[in-house]
Protein backbone atom coordinates (compact mmCIF):
# COMPACT_ATOMS: atom_id res chain seq x y z
CA UNK A 1 0.00 0.00 0.00
CA UNK A 2 2.87 2.37 0.71
CA UNK A 3 4.16 1.68 -2.79
CA UNK A 4 0.88 3.07 -4.07
CA UNK A 5 1.54 6.12 -1.88
CA UNK A 6 5.09 6.50 -3.27
CA UNK A 7 4.00 6.13 -6.90
CA UNK A 8 1.18 8.67 -6.42
CA UNK A 9 3.59 11.10 -4.73
CA UNK A 10 6.27 10.62 -7.42
CA UNK A 11 3.77 11.31 -10.19
CA UNK A 12 2.52 14.42 -8.37
CA UNK A 13 6.05 15.78 -7.89
CA UNK A 14 6.82 15.42 -11.60
CA UNK A 15 3.45 16.95 -12.54
CA UNK A 16 3.79 19.97 -10.27
CA UNK A 17 7.41 20.52 -11.39
CA UNK A 18 6.39 20.43 -15.05
CA UNK A 19 3.56 22.89 -14.37
CA UNK A 20 5.89 25.17 -12.43
CA UNK A 21 8.26 25.26 -15.38
CA UNK A 22 5.78 25.58 -18.22
CA UNK A 23 2.75 27.46 -16.86
CA UNK A 24 2.03 30.50 -19.05
CA UNK A 25 0.73 32.48 -16.08
CA UNK A 26 3.36 33.48 -13.49
CA UNK A 27 1.12 33.14 -10.42
CA UNK A 28 0.18 29.60 -11.45
CA UNK A 29 3.87 28.77 -11.94
CA UNK A 30 4.84 30.08 -8.50
CA UNK A 31 1.87 28.35 -6.82
CA UNK A 32 2.94 25.12 -8.55
CA UNK A 33 6.51 25.60 -7.33
CA UNK A 34 5.31 26.19 -3.77
CA UNK A 35 3.26 23.00 -3.77
CA UNK A 36 6.12 21.17 -5.50
CA UNK A 37 8.35 22.01 -2.51
CA UNK A 38 5.78 20.67 -0.05
CA UNK A 39 5.38 17.39 -1.96
CA UNK A 40 9.16 16.91 -2.23
CA UNK A 41 9.35 17.49 1.52
CA UNK A 42 6.74 14.78 1.96
CA UNK A 43 8.76 12.39 -0.25
CA UNK A 44 11.84 12.97 1.93
CA UNK A 45 9.83 12.08 5.02
CA UNK A 46 9.18 8.76 3.29
CA UNK A 47 12.96 8.37 2.84
CA UNK A 48 13.62 8.87 6.54
CA UNK A 49 14.93 12.46 6.31
CA UNK A 50 12.62 14.63 8.45
CA UNK A 51 15.35 17.27 9.03
CA UNK A 52 15.77 17.87 5.32
CA UNK A 53 12.01 17.74 4.75
CA UNK A 54 11.58 20.49 7.37
CA UNK A 55 14.23 22.65 5.73
CA UNK A 56 12.80 22.08 2.25
CA UNK A 57 9.28 23.01 3.36
CA UNK A 58 10.39 26.03 5.37
CA UNK A 59 13.08 27.44 3.07
CA UNK A 60 12.70 25.76 -0.29
CA UNK A 61 8.96 26.11 -0.53
CA UNK A 62 7.78 28.80 1.89
CA UNK A 63 10.48 31.43 1.64
CA UNK A 64 11.50 30.86 -1.97
CA UNK A 65 7.82 31.09 -2.93
CA UNK A 66 7.53 34.45 -1.16
CA UNK A 67 10.72 35.67 -2.86
CA UNK A 68 9.41 34.62 -6.28
CA UNK A 69 6.03 36.23 -5.62
CA UNK A 70 7.62 39.53 -4.69
CA UNK A 71 9.94 39.49 -7.71
CA UNK A 72 7.20 38.51 -10.16
CA UNK A 73 5.15 41.57 -9.20
CA UNK A 74 7.70 43.85 -10.81
CA UNK A 75 8.13 41.77 -13.94
CA UNK A 76 6.35 41.88 -17.27
CA UNK A 77 4.35 38.78 -18.18
CA UNK A 78 6.52 36.11 -19.87
CA UNK A 79 6.69 36.44 -23.66
CA UNK A 80 6.61 32.97 -25.22
CA UNK A 81 10.01 32.35 -26.77
CA UNK A 82 10.08 31.00 -30.32
CA UNK A 83 12.33 27.96 -30.35
CA UNK A 84 13.42 26.37 -33.63
CA UNK A 85 12.95 22.63 -34.05
CA UNK A 86 16.66 21.69 -34.04
CA UNK A 87 17.21 23.80 -30.92
CA UNK A 88 14.33 22.04 -29.15
CA UNK A 89 15.54 18.64 -30.34
CA UNK A 90 19.06 19.32 -29.06
CA UNK A 91 17.64 20.42 -25.71
CA UNK A 92 15.52 17.29 -25.43
CA UNK A 93 18.43 15.00 -26.29
CA UNK A 94 20.86 16.56 -23.83
CA UNK A 95 18.27 16.74 -21.03
CA UNK A 96 17.17 13.14 -21.56
CA UNK A 97 20.81 12.07 -21.82
CA UNK A 98 21.80 13.68 -18.53
CA UNK A 99 18.73 12.33 -16.74
CA UNK A 100 19.29 8.86 -18.16
CA UNK A 101 22.95 8.76 -17.20
CA UNK A 102 22.08 10.02 -13.71
CA UNK A 103 19.42 7.34 -13.21
CA UNK A 104 21.71 4.62 -14.60
CA UNK A 105 24.71 5.74 -12.51
CA UNK A 106 22.73 5.58 -9.30
CA UNK A 107 21.33 2.15 -10.13
CA UNK A 108 24.76 0.64 -10.61
CA UNK A 109 26.07 2.30 -7.45
CA UNK A 110 28.12 -0.40 -5.72
CA UNK A 111 26.37 -1.34 -2.51
CA UNK A 112 29.63 -1.24 -0.54
CA UNK A 113 30.24 2.42 -1.51
CA UNK A 114 29.59 3.47 2.07
CA UNK A 115 32.49 5.61 3.32
CA UNK A 116 31.27 8.23 5.78
CA UNK A 117 28.45 6.43 7.52
CA UNK A 118 30.58 4.21 9.82
CA UNK A 119 32.85 7.18 10.57
CA UNK A 120 29.88 9.23 11.77
CA UNK A 121 28.55 6.36 13.88
CA UNK A 122 31.97 5.82 15.43
CA UNK A 123 32.51 9.45 16.43
CA UNK A 124 28.94 10.40 17.29
CA UNK A 125 29.65 9.59 20.93
CA UNK A 126 32.04 12.48 21.53
CA UNK A 127 30.31 14.94 19.20
CA UNK A 128 28.15 16.16 22.05
CA UNK A 129 24.87 15.63 20.19
CA UNK A 130 22.98 12.48 19.25
CA UNK A 131 21.33 13.78 16.06
CA UNK A 132 23.86 12.68 13.38
CA UNK A 133 22.91 15.49 10.96
CA UNK A 134 23.57 18.15 13.58
CA UNK A 135 26.79 16.37 14.55
CA UNK A 136 27.99 16.49 10.93
CA UNK A 137 26.87 20.09 10.37
CA UNK A 138 28.06 21.68 13.60
CA UNK A 139 30.96 19.49 14.67
CA UNK A 140 32.61 17.27 12.07
CA UNK A 141 32.06 19.67 9.13
CA UNK A 142 31.66 22.94 11.02
CA UNK A 143 33.89 24.61 8.43
CA UNK A 144 31.33 24.04 5.64
CA UNK A 145 28.53 25.45 7.77
CA UNK A 146 30.61 28.54 8.53
CA UNK A 147 31.28 29.15 4.84
CA UNK A 148 27.61 28.55 4.08
CA UNK A 149 26.75 31.44 6.38
CA UNK A 150 29.30 33.61 4.57
CA UNK A 151 27.49 32.77 1.30
CA UNK A 152 24.21 33.84 2.91
CA UNK A 153 25.80 37.11 3.99
CA UNK A 154 27.30 37.68 0.53
CA UNK A 155 23.84 37.26 -1.02
CA UNK A 156 22.48 39.75 1.48
CA UNK A 157 25.20 42.27 0.57
CA UNK A 158 24.31 41.85 -3.12
CA UNK A 159 20.60 42.39 -2.42
CA UNK A 160 21.48 45.42 -0.28
CA UNK A 161 23.66 46.80 -3.10
CA UNK A 162 20.84 46.38 -5.59
CA UNK A 163 18.49 48.10 -3.07
CA UNK A 164 15.00 47.84 -4.65
CA UNK A 165 13.95 51.47 -5.10
CA UNK A 166 10.25 50.60 -5.16
CA UNK A 167 9.23 49.14 -1.80
CA UNK A 168 6.89 46.14 -1.87
CA UNK A 169 3.45 47.62 -1.22
CA UNK A 170 1.48 45.16 0.86
CA UNK A 171 -2.14 44.62 -0.07
CA UNK A 172 -4.67 45.14 2.72
CA UNK A 173 -4.97 41.97 4.83
CA UNK A 174 -8.36 42.60 6.38
CA UNK A 175 -9.52 43.03 9.97
CA UNK A 176 -8.88 39.41 11.01
CA UNK A 177 -5.15 39.64 10.44
CA UNK A 178 -4.06 41.21 13.78
CA UNK A 179 -5.69 38.43 15.86
CA UNK A 180 -4.11 35.88 13.52
CA UNK A 181 -0.75 37.54 14.15
CA UNK A 182 -1.30 37.32 17.88
CA UNK A 183 -1.35 33.53 17.51
CA UNK A 184 1.10 33.11 14.60
CA UNK A 185 4.02 35.24 15.80
CA UNK A 186 4.42 33.81 19.34
CA UNK A 187 3.83 30.28 18.00
CA UNK A 188 6.60 30.75 15.40
CA UNK A 189 9.01 32.00 18.05
CA UNK A 190 8.10 29.19 20.46
CA UNK A 191 8.36 26.58 17.69
CA UNK A 192 11.70 28.01 16.57
CA UNK A 193 13.13 27.77 20.08
CA UNK A 194 11.72 24.24 20.44
CA UNK A 195 13.31 23.16 17.13
CA UNK A 196 16.62 24.71 18.19
CA UNK A 197 16.72 22.73 21.45
CA UNK A 198 15.34 19.60 19.78
CA UNK A 199 18.07 19.74 17.12
CA UNK A 200 20.63 18.08 19.34
CA UNK A 201 18.73 14.82 19.54
CA UNK A 202 15.83 14.79 17.07
CA UNK A 203 15.06 16.37 13.68
CA UNK A 204 15.54 20.11 14.02
CA UNK A 205 18.46 22.46 14.35
CA UNK A 206 19.61 25.99 13.61
CA UNK A 207 18.57 26.18 9.96
CA UNK A 208 15.06 24.81 10.44
CA UNK A 209 14.60 26.97 13.55
CA UNK A 210 15.88 30.04 11.69
CA UNK A 211 13.52 29.39 8.78
CA UNK A 212 10.50 29.02 11.08
CA UNK A 213 11.53 32.20 12.89
CA UNK A 214 11.69 33.92 9.51
CA UNK A 215 8.15 32.65 8.78
CA UNK A 216 6.93 34.47 11.89
CA UNK A 217 8.91 37.60 11.04
CA UNK A 218 7.45 37.54 7.52
CA UNK A 219 3.94 37.36 8.95
CA UNK A 220 4.79 40.43 11.07
CA UNK A 221 6.31 42.15 8.02
CA UNK A 222 3.17 41.56 5.96
CA UNK A 223 1.06 42.95 8.77
CA UNK A 224 3.18 46.08 8.76
CA UNK A 225 4.25 45.80 12.41
CA UNK A 226 7.84 44.97 11.39
CA UNK A 227 9.40 47.58 9.07
CA UNK A 228 12.78 47.33 7.37
CA UNK A 229 13.20 50.80 5.92
CA UNK A 230 15.10 53.66 7.48
CA UNK A 231 16.59 53.21 10.93
CA UNK A 232 14.44 50.14 11.73
CA UNK A 233 16.73 48.00 9.58
CA UNK A 234 19.79 48.42 11.82
CA UNK A 235 18.90 45.81 14.50
CA UNK A 236 18.07 43.28 11.77
CA UNK A 237 21.35 44.05 10.01
CA UNK A 238 23.24 43.55 13.26
CA UNK A 239 21.51 40.20 13.83
CA UNK A 240 22.26 39.12 10.26
CA UNK A 241 25.98 39.84 10.60
CA UNK A 242 26.15 38.51 14.17
CA UNK A 243 25.80 34.87 13.06
CA UNK A 244 29.07 34.79 11.13
CA UNK A 245 30.88 36.86 13.77
CA UNK A 246 29.85 34.52 16.60
CA UNK A 247 30.75 31.41 14.59
CA UNK A 248 34.19 32.77 13.62
CA UNK A 249 34.77 33.95 17.19
CA UNK A 250 33.85 30.54 18.57
CA UNK A 251 36.16 28.89 16.02
CA UNK A 252 39.09 31.12 16.96
CA UNK A 253 38.40 30.75 20.68
CA UNK A 254 38.29 26.97 20.22
CA UNK A 255 41.62 27.18 18.41
CA UNK A 256 43.06 29.13 21.33
CA UNK A 257 41.83 26.46 23.75
CA UNK A 258 42.52 23.28 21.83
CA UNK A 259 45.05 24.20 19.16
CA UNK A 260 42.94 23.43 16.08
CA UNK A 261 40.34 25.72 14.48
CA UNK A 262 36.73 24.81 15.26
CA UNK A 263 37.80 21.94 17.53
CA UNK A 264 35.57 22.37 20.56
CA UNK A 265 37.13 21.53 23.96
CA UNK A 266 36.05 17.97 24.62
CA UNK A 267 33.31 17.48 27.18
CA UNK A 268 31.82 20.90 26.43
CA UNK A 269 30.83 20.12 22.83
CA UNK A 270 27.10 20.35 23.46
CA UNK A 271 27.31 23.72 25.20
CA UNK A 272 29.45 25.16 22.39
CA UNK A 273 27.19 23.77 19.69
CA UNK A 274 24.07 25.13 21.37
CA UNK A 275 25.47 28.65 21.81
CA UNK A 276 26.59 28.71 18.18
CA UNK A 277 23.25 27.31 17.03
CA UNK A 278 21.22 29.90 18.94
CA UNK A 279 23.27 32.71 17.39
CA UNK A 280 22.79 31.03 13.98
CA UNK A 281 19.03 30.77 14.43
CA UNK A 282 18.61 34.49 15.10
CA UNK A 283 21.05 35.38 12.33
CA UNK A 284 19.43 33.13 9.73
CA UNK A 285 15.95 34.39 10.64
CA UNK A 286 17.06 38.03 10.19
CA UNK A 287 19.08 37.33 7.05
CA UNK A 288 16.23 35.46 5.33
CA UNK A 289 13.81 38.27 6.18
CA UNK A 290 16.16 40.93 4.81
CA UNK A 291 16.72 38.82 1.69
CA UNK A 292 12.97 39.03 1.16
CA UNK A 293 12.24 42.58 2.15
CA UNK A 294 15.38 44.15 0.74
CA UNK A 295 16.98 47.08 2.55
CA UNK A 296 15.54 50.48 1.81
CA UNK A 297 17.76 53.00 3.56
CA UNK A 298 15.62 56.09 4.04
CA UNK A 299 16.24 59.24 2.03
CA UNK A 300 17.81 57.85 -1.14
CA UNK A 301 14.82 58.39 -3.40
CA UNK A 302 15.30 57.57 -7.12
CA UNK B 1 -8.93 -2.88 20.58
CA UNK B 2 -9.82 -0.59 23.47
CA UNK B 3 -12.63 1.90 23.19
CA UNK B 4 -10.13 4.76 22.92
CA UNK B 5 -8.38 3.15 19.93
CA UNK B 6 -11.74 2.57 18.27
CA UNK B 7 -12.66 6.22 18.83
CA UNK B 8 -9.24 7.26 17.49
CA UNK B 9 -9.60 5.32 14.28
CA UNK B 10 -13.16 6.60 13.84
CA UNK B 11 -11.86 10.19 14.13
CA UNK B 12 -9.11 9.49 11.60
CA UNK B 13 -11.59 8.09 9.08
CA UNK B 14 -13.92 11.02 9.69
CA UNK B 15 -11.09 13.51 9.16
CA UNK B 16 -9.99 11.85 5.93
CA UNK B 17 -13.60 11.83 4.72
CA UNK B 18 -13.91 15.56 5.47
CA UNK B 19 -10.76 16.28 3.47
CA UNK B 20 -11.98 14.26 0.50
CA UNK B 21 -15.33 16.05 0.60
CA UNK B 22 -13.55 19.41 0.67
CA UNK B 23 -11.46 18.40 -2.36
CA UNK B 24 -14.66 17.37 -4.15
CA UNK B 25 -16.29 20.68 -3.19
CA UNK B 26 -13.26 22.66 -4.34
CA UNK B 27 -13.66 21.08 -7.75
CA UNK B 28 -17.38 20.70 -8.25
CA UNK B 29 -18.87 23.93 -6.89
CA UNK B 30 -19.15 26.64 -9.50
CA UNK B 31 -19.54 29.70 -7.29
CA UNK B 32 -16.63 31.11 -5.25
CA UNK B 33 -18.63 31.44 -2.04
CA UNK B 34 -19.87 27.85 -2.18
CA UNK B 35 -16.31 26.62 -2.71
CA UNK B 36 -15.05 28.86 0.05
CA UNK B 37 -17.73 27.60 2.43
CA UNK B 38 -17.01 23.96 1.66
CA UNK B 39 -13.30 24.47 1.86
CA UNK B 40 -12.75 26.35 5.08
CA UNK B 41 -15.22 24.22 7.03
CA UNK B 42 -14.11 20.86 5.78
CA UNK B 43 -10.34 21.29 5.83
CA UNK B 44 -10.29 22.79 9.31
CA UNK B 45 -12.57 20.06 10.65
CA UNK B 46 -10.61 17.45 8.67
CA UNK B 47 -7.26 18.28 10.25
CA UNK B 48 -8.83 18.75 13.68
CA UNK B 49 -10.38 15.27 13.54
CA UNK B 50 -7.18 13.70 12.24
CA UNK B 51 -5.20 15.39 15.01
CA UNK B 52 -7.75 14.28 17.63
CA UNK B 53 -7.63 10.71 16.33
CA UNK B 54 -3.83 10.69 16.35
CA UNK B 55 -3.88 12.14 19.86
CA UNK B 56 -6.14 9.37 21.10
CA UNK B 57 -4.03 6.65 19.49
CA UNK B 58 -0.70 8.07 20.61
CA UNK B 59 -1.31 9.27 24.14
CA UNK B 60 2.15 10.61 24.92
CA UNK B 61 2.46 14.31 25.79
CA UNK B 62 5.24 14.72 23.20
CA UNK B 63 2.60 13.93 20.56
CA UNK B 64 -0.41 15.76 21.93
CA UNK B 65 1.15 19.25 22.15
CA UNK B 66 2.29 19.52 18.50
CA UNK B 67 -0.97 17.94 17.33
CA UNK B 68 -3.04 20.43 19.28
CA UNK B 69 -0.98 23.38 18.06
CA UNK B 70 -1.24 22.13 14.47
CA UNK B 71 -5.02 21.94 14.67
CA UNK B 72 -5.24 25.45 16.17
CA UNK B 73 -2.85 26.93 13.60
CA UNK B 74 -4.65 25.34 10.66
CA UNK B 75 -8.03 26.50 11.96
CA UNK B 76 -6.82 30.07 12.54
CA UNK B 77 -4.98 30.46 9.23
CA UNK B 78 -7.91 28.91 7.34
CA UNK B 79 -10.34 31.28 9.01
CA UNK B 80 -8.19 34.36 8.37
CA UNK B 81 -7.60 33.63 4.69
CA UNK B 82 -11.21 32.54 4.18
CA UNK B 83 -12.63 35.67 5.79
CA UNK B 84 -10.28 37.88 3.82
CA UNK B 85 -11.22 36.31 0.49
CA UNK B 86 -14.93 36.50 1.28
CA UNK B 87 -14.90 40.14 2.40
CA UNK B 88 -12.67 41.24 -0.49
CA UNK B 89 -14.72 39.29 -3.01
CA UNK B 90 -17.94 40.69 -1.53
CA UNK B 91 -16.43 44.20 -1.73
CA UNK B 92 -15.52 43.70 -5.37
CA UNK B 93 -18.94 42.31 -6.22
CA UNK B 94 -20.84 45.33 -4.96
CA UNK B 95 -18.31 47.68 -6.49
CA UNK B 96 -17.72 49.62 -3.23
CA UNK B 97 -14.13 48.51 -3.18
CA UNK B 98 -12.50 51.41 -1.39
CA UNK B 99 -10.14 49.05 0.46
CA UNK B 100 -9.18 47.55 -2.89
CA UNK B 101 -8.16 50.92 -4.28
CA UNK B 102 -5.72 51.25 -1.41
CA UNK B 103 -4.30 47.86 -2.31
CA UNK B 104 -3.56 48.85 -5.89
CA UNK B 105 0.31 48.80 -6.03
CA UNK C 1 11.83 0.12 -2.69
CA UNK C 2 10.90 3.81 -2.15
CA UNK C 3 14.45 4.96 -2.91
CA UNK C 4 14.26 3.51 -6.44
CA UNK C 5 11.06 5.46 -7.08
CA UNK C 6 12.53 8.70 -5.78
CA UNK C 7 15.78 8.14 -7.74
CA UNK C 8 13.64 8.21 -10.87
CA UNK C 9 11.87 11.34 -9.64
CA UNK C 10 15.22 13.08 -9.03
CA UNK C 11 16.53 12.15 -12.46
CA UNK C 12 13.26 13.25 -14.06
CA UNK C 13 13.41 16.62 -12.31
CA UNK C 14 17.00 17.16 -13.48
CA UNK C 15 16.01 16.34 -17.07
CA UNK C 16 12.94 18.58 -16.95
CA UNK C 17 14.87 21.51 -15.48
CA UNK C 18 17.67 21.28 -18.05
CA UNK C 19 15.17 21.11 -20.89
CA UNK C 20 13.24 24.16 -19.72
CA UNK C 21 16.38 26.15 -18.97
CA UNK C 22 17.54 25.50 -22.55
CA UNK C 23 14.29 26.37 -24.28
CA UNK C 24 13.07 29.46 -22.43
CA UNK C 25 14.40 33.01 -22.44
CA UNK C 26 12.30 34.30 -19.56
CA UNK C 27 14.40 35.19 -16.50
CA UNK C 28 11.98 34.02 -13.83
CA UNK C 29 11.41 30.66 -15.51
CA UNK C 30 15.14 30.08 -15.68
CA UNK C 31 15.48 30.81 -11.97
CA UNK C 32 12.64 28.36 -11.34
CA UNK C 33 14.47 25.82 -13.53
CA UNK C 34 17.60 26.28 -11.41
CA UNK C 35 15.59 25.61 -8.27
CA UNK C 36 13.96 22.51 -9.75
CA UNK C 37 17.39 21.27 -10.88
CA UNK C 38 18.86 21.71 -7.38
CA UNK C 39 15.86 19.97 -5.75
CA UNK C 40 16.22 17.13 -8.29
CA UNK C 41 19.86 16.59 -7.36
CA UNK C 42 18.96 16.82 -3.65
CA UNK C 43 16.27 14.16 -4.22
CA UNK C 44 18.86 11.83 -5.77
CA UNK C 45 21.22 12.42 -2.82
CA UNK C 46 18.53 11.74 -0.22
CA UNK C 47 17.42 8.64 -2.10
CA UNK C 48 21.02 7.42 -2.21
CA UNK C 49 21.24 7.86 1.58
CA UNK C 50 18.27 5.53 2.18
CA UNK C 51 19.38 2.28 3.82
CA UNK C 52 16.07 0.40 4.03
CA UNK C 53 13.06 0.99 6.25
CA UNK C 54 14.49 -0.36 9.51
CA UNK C 55 18.08 0.96 9.41
CA UNK C 56 18.56 4.70 10.03
CA UNK C 57 19.66 6.42 6.77
CA UNK C 58 23.16 7.82 6.18
CA UNK C 59 23.35 11.33 7.74
CA UNK C 60 26.19 12.83 5.68
CA UNK C 61 24.22 13.35 2.41
CA UNK C 62 21.43 14.82 4.54
CA UNK C 63 23.84 17.46 5.85
CA UNK C 64 25.01 18.23 2.30
CA UNK C 65 21.41 18.64 1.09
CA UNK C 66 20.57 20.86 4.06
CA UNK C 67 23.54 23.10 3.27
CA UNK C 68 22.53 23.03 -0.41
CA UNK C 69 18.99 24.21 0.36
CA UNK C 70 20.22 27.22 2.34
CA UNK C 71 22.78 28.18 -0.32
CA UNK C 72 20.09 27.74 -2.97
CA UNK C 73 17.82 30.29 -1.29
CA UNK C 74 20.74 32.74 -1.07
CA UNK C 75 21.49 32.29 -4.78
CA UNK C 76 17.82 32.59 -5.70
CA UNK C 77 17.41 35.82 -3.72
CA UNK C 78 20.51 37.29 -5.39
CA UNK C 79 19.37 36.23 -8.88
CA UNK C 80 15.88 37.63 -8.31
CA UNK C 81 17.30 40.95 -7.15
CA UNK C 82 19.45 41.08 -10.30
CA UNK C 83 16.54 40.05 -12.52
CA UNK C 84 14.24 42.63 -10.98
CA UNK C 85 16.86 45.36 -11.40
CA UNK C 86 17.56 44.22 -14.97
CA UNK C 87 13.85 44.23 -15.75
CA UNK C 88 13.31 47.69 -14.29
CA UNK C 89 16.09 49.64 -15.91
CA UNK C 90 17.20 47.15 -18.54
CA UNK C 91 16.09 49.50 -21.32
CA UNK C 92 16.90 52.71 -19.42
CA UNK C 93 20.31 51.26 -18.53
CA UNK C 94 21.15 50.77 -22.21
CA UNK C 95 20.16 54.34 -23.16
CA UNK C 96 22.15 56.24 -20.56
CA UNK C 97 25.00 53.75 -20.27
CA UNK C 98 27.27 56.48 -18.93
CA UNK C 99 24.98 57.03 -15.95
CA UNK D 1 -1.29 -1.03 9.83
CA UNK D 2 -3.04 -1.26 6.52
CA UNK D 3 -5.85 1.10 7.59
CA UNK D 4 -3.40 3.91 8.41
CA UNK D 5 -1.60 3.44 5.10
CA UNK D 6 -4.87 3.56 3.18
CA UNK D 7 -5.88 6.74 5.01
CA UNK D 8 -2.49 8.27 4.14
CA UNK D 9 -3.11 7.48 0.47
CA UNK D 10 -6.59 9.00 0.69
CA UNK D 11 -5.43 12.27 2.25
CA UNK D 12 -2.61 12.48 -0.28
CA UNK D 13 -5.23 12.00 -2.99
CA UNK D 14 -7.23 14.87 -1.46
CA UNK D 15 -4.15 17.12 -1.77
CA UNK D 16 -3.64 16.03 -5.39
CA UNK D 17 -7.31 16.67 -6.18
CA UNK D 18 -6.81 20.33 -5.25
CA UNK D 19 -4.05 20.81 -7.85
CA UNK D 20 -6.24 21.34 -10.94
CA UNK D 21 -8.00 24.20 -9.15
CA UNK D 22 -4.61 25.55 -8.06
CA UNK D 23 -3.20 25.62 -11.60
CA UNK D 24 -6.32 26.49 -13.58
CA UNK D 25 -8.11 28.59 -10.97
CA UNK D 26 -9.08 31.68 -13.03
CA UNK D 27 -8.93 34.13 -10.13
CA UNK D 28 -6.18 34.54 -7.50
CA UNK D 29 -8.83 33.78 -4.84
CA UNK D 30 -9.19 30.24 -6.20
CA UNK D 31 -5.44 29.76 -6.12
CA UNK D 32 -5.16 30.94 -2.53
CA UNK D 33 -7.93 28.59 -1.42
CA UNK D 34 -6.46 25.63 -3.30
CA UNK D 35 -2.99 26.34 -1.87
CA UNK D 36 -4.38 26.58 1.64
CA UNK D 37 -6.27 23.32 1.23
CA UNK D 38 -3.29 21.53 -0.33
CA UNK D 39 -1.18 22.58 2.66
CA UNK D 40 -3.68 21.29 5.20
CA UNK D 41 -4.15 18.00 3.30
CA UNK D 42 -0.38 17.46 3.38
CA UNK D 43 -0.35 18.24 7.11
CA UNK D 44 -3.04 15.58 7.63
CA UNK D 45 -1.01 13.09 5.55
CA UNK D 46 2.04 13.80 7.71
CA UNK D 47 0.09 13.20 10.91
CA UNK D 48 -1.17 9.86 9.62
CA UNK D 49 2.35 8.89 8.46
CA UNK D 50 3.67 9.83 11.87
CA UNK D 51 1.09 7.55 13.43
CA UNK D 52 1.84 4.71 11.00
CA UNK D 53 5.59 4.88 11.78
CA UNK D 54 5.04 5.74 15.48
CA UNK D 55 7.51 8.65 15.09
CA UNK D 56 6.52 11.71 17.19
CA UNK D 57 9.15 13.72 15.26
CA UNK D 58 6.68 13.81 12.37
CA UNK D 59 4.17 15.72 14.50
CA UNK D 60 6.71 18.54 14.87
CA UNK D 61 7.20 18.36 11.14
CA UNK D 62 3.43 18.61 10.59
CA UNK D 63 3.41 21.71 12.79
CA UNK D 64 6.24 23.28 10.75
CA UNK D 65 4.41 22.44 7.51
CA UNK D 66 1.23 24.06 8.90
CA UNK D 67 3.22 27.15 9.96
CA UNK D 68 4.75 27.48 6.52
CA UNK D 69 1.52 26.81 4.63
CA UNK D 70 0.01 29.67 6.66
CA UNK D 71 2.91 32.00 5.80
CA UNK D 72 2.73 31.03 2.12
CA UNK D 73 -1.02 31.64 2.08
CA UNK D 74 -0.56 35.06 3.70
CA UNK D 75 2.25 35.86 1.24
CA UNK D 76 -0.03 35.04 -1.66
CA UNK D 77 -2.79 37.26 -0.28
CA UNK D 78 -0.46 40.14 0.64
CA UNK D 79 1.56 40.14 -2.58
CA UNK D 80 -1.35 39.77 -4.97
CA UNK D 81 -1.70 42.24 -7.82
CA UNK D 82 -4.91 44.15 -7.83
CA UNK D 83 -8.27 42.58 -7.11
CA UNK D 84 -8.89 39.10 -5.79
CA UNK D 85 -11.54 38.44 -8.42
CA UNK D 86 -9.87 39.96 -11.52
Amino acid sequence: MMTVFDVMLAATILWTAWTALTAPDRTAAIAAFLVFGLFVGLSWVRLGAPDVAMAEAAIGSGLTGALLLRASRGMTPPAPTRVTAPHRAAAVITAAGVAGVLAWAVLVLPEAAVVYDPLVDANIGDSGVSNPVTAVLLNFRAWDTLLELVVLLAALLLVAALRPIRAARMADLGPLYPPFLRIMAPLSIFLSAHLLWLGTSDPGGAFQAGAVLCGGLLALFFGGTLKTDGPDVMPLWALAVMGVVVFVGAGLLAEALTGTLLEYPDGADKAWILTIESALTLSIGATLLLLFSGLRQGGARP
Amino acid sequence: MTLLELFGYACLCGGAAFLLLAALGLWRFSDLYARLHALTKADTAGVALVALGAGCLDGRLVAIIPLGLTAILVAVSGATTGHLIASAALGEDEGEDENEEAAQP
Amino acid sequence: MPDLIYHGVGAGLVGMALYRAATCADLLTRILALNVLAVGIAAVLVAAAYRGSDVPPDAVPHAFVLTGIVVLVAVTAALLALAERLERDGDAGRDNADE
Amino acid sequence: MILLETLACLTLFAAIAALPRLFKGPTPADRIMALQFCGTAIVATLIILGLAEAAPALYNLALVFACLAATAGVAFVALRRGKLRS
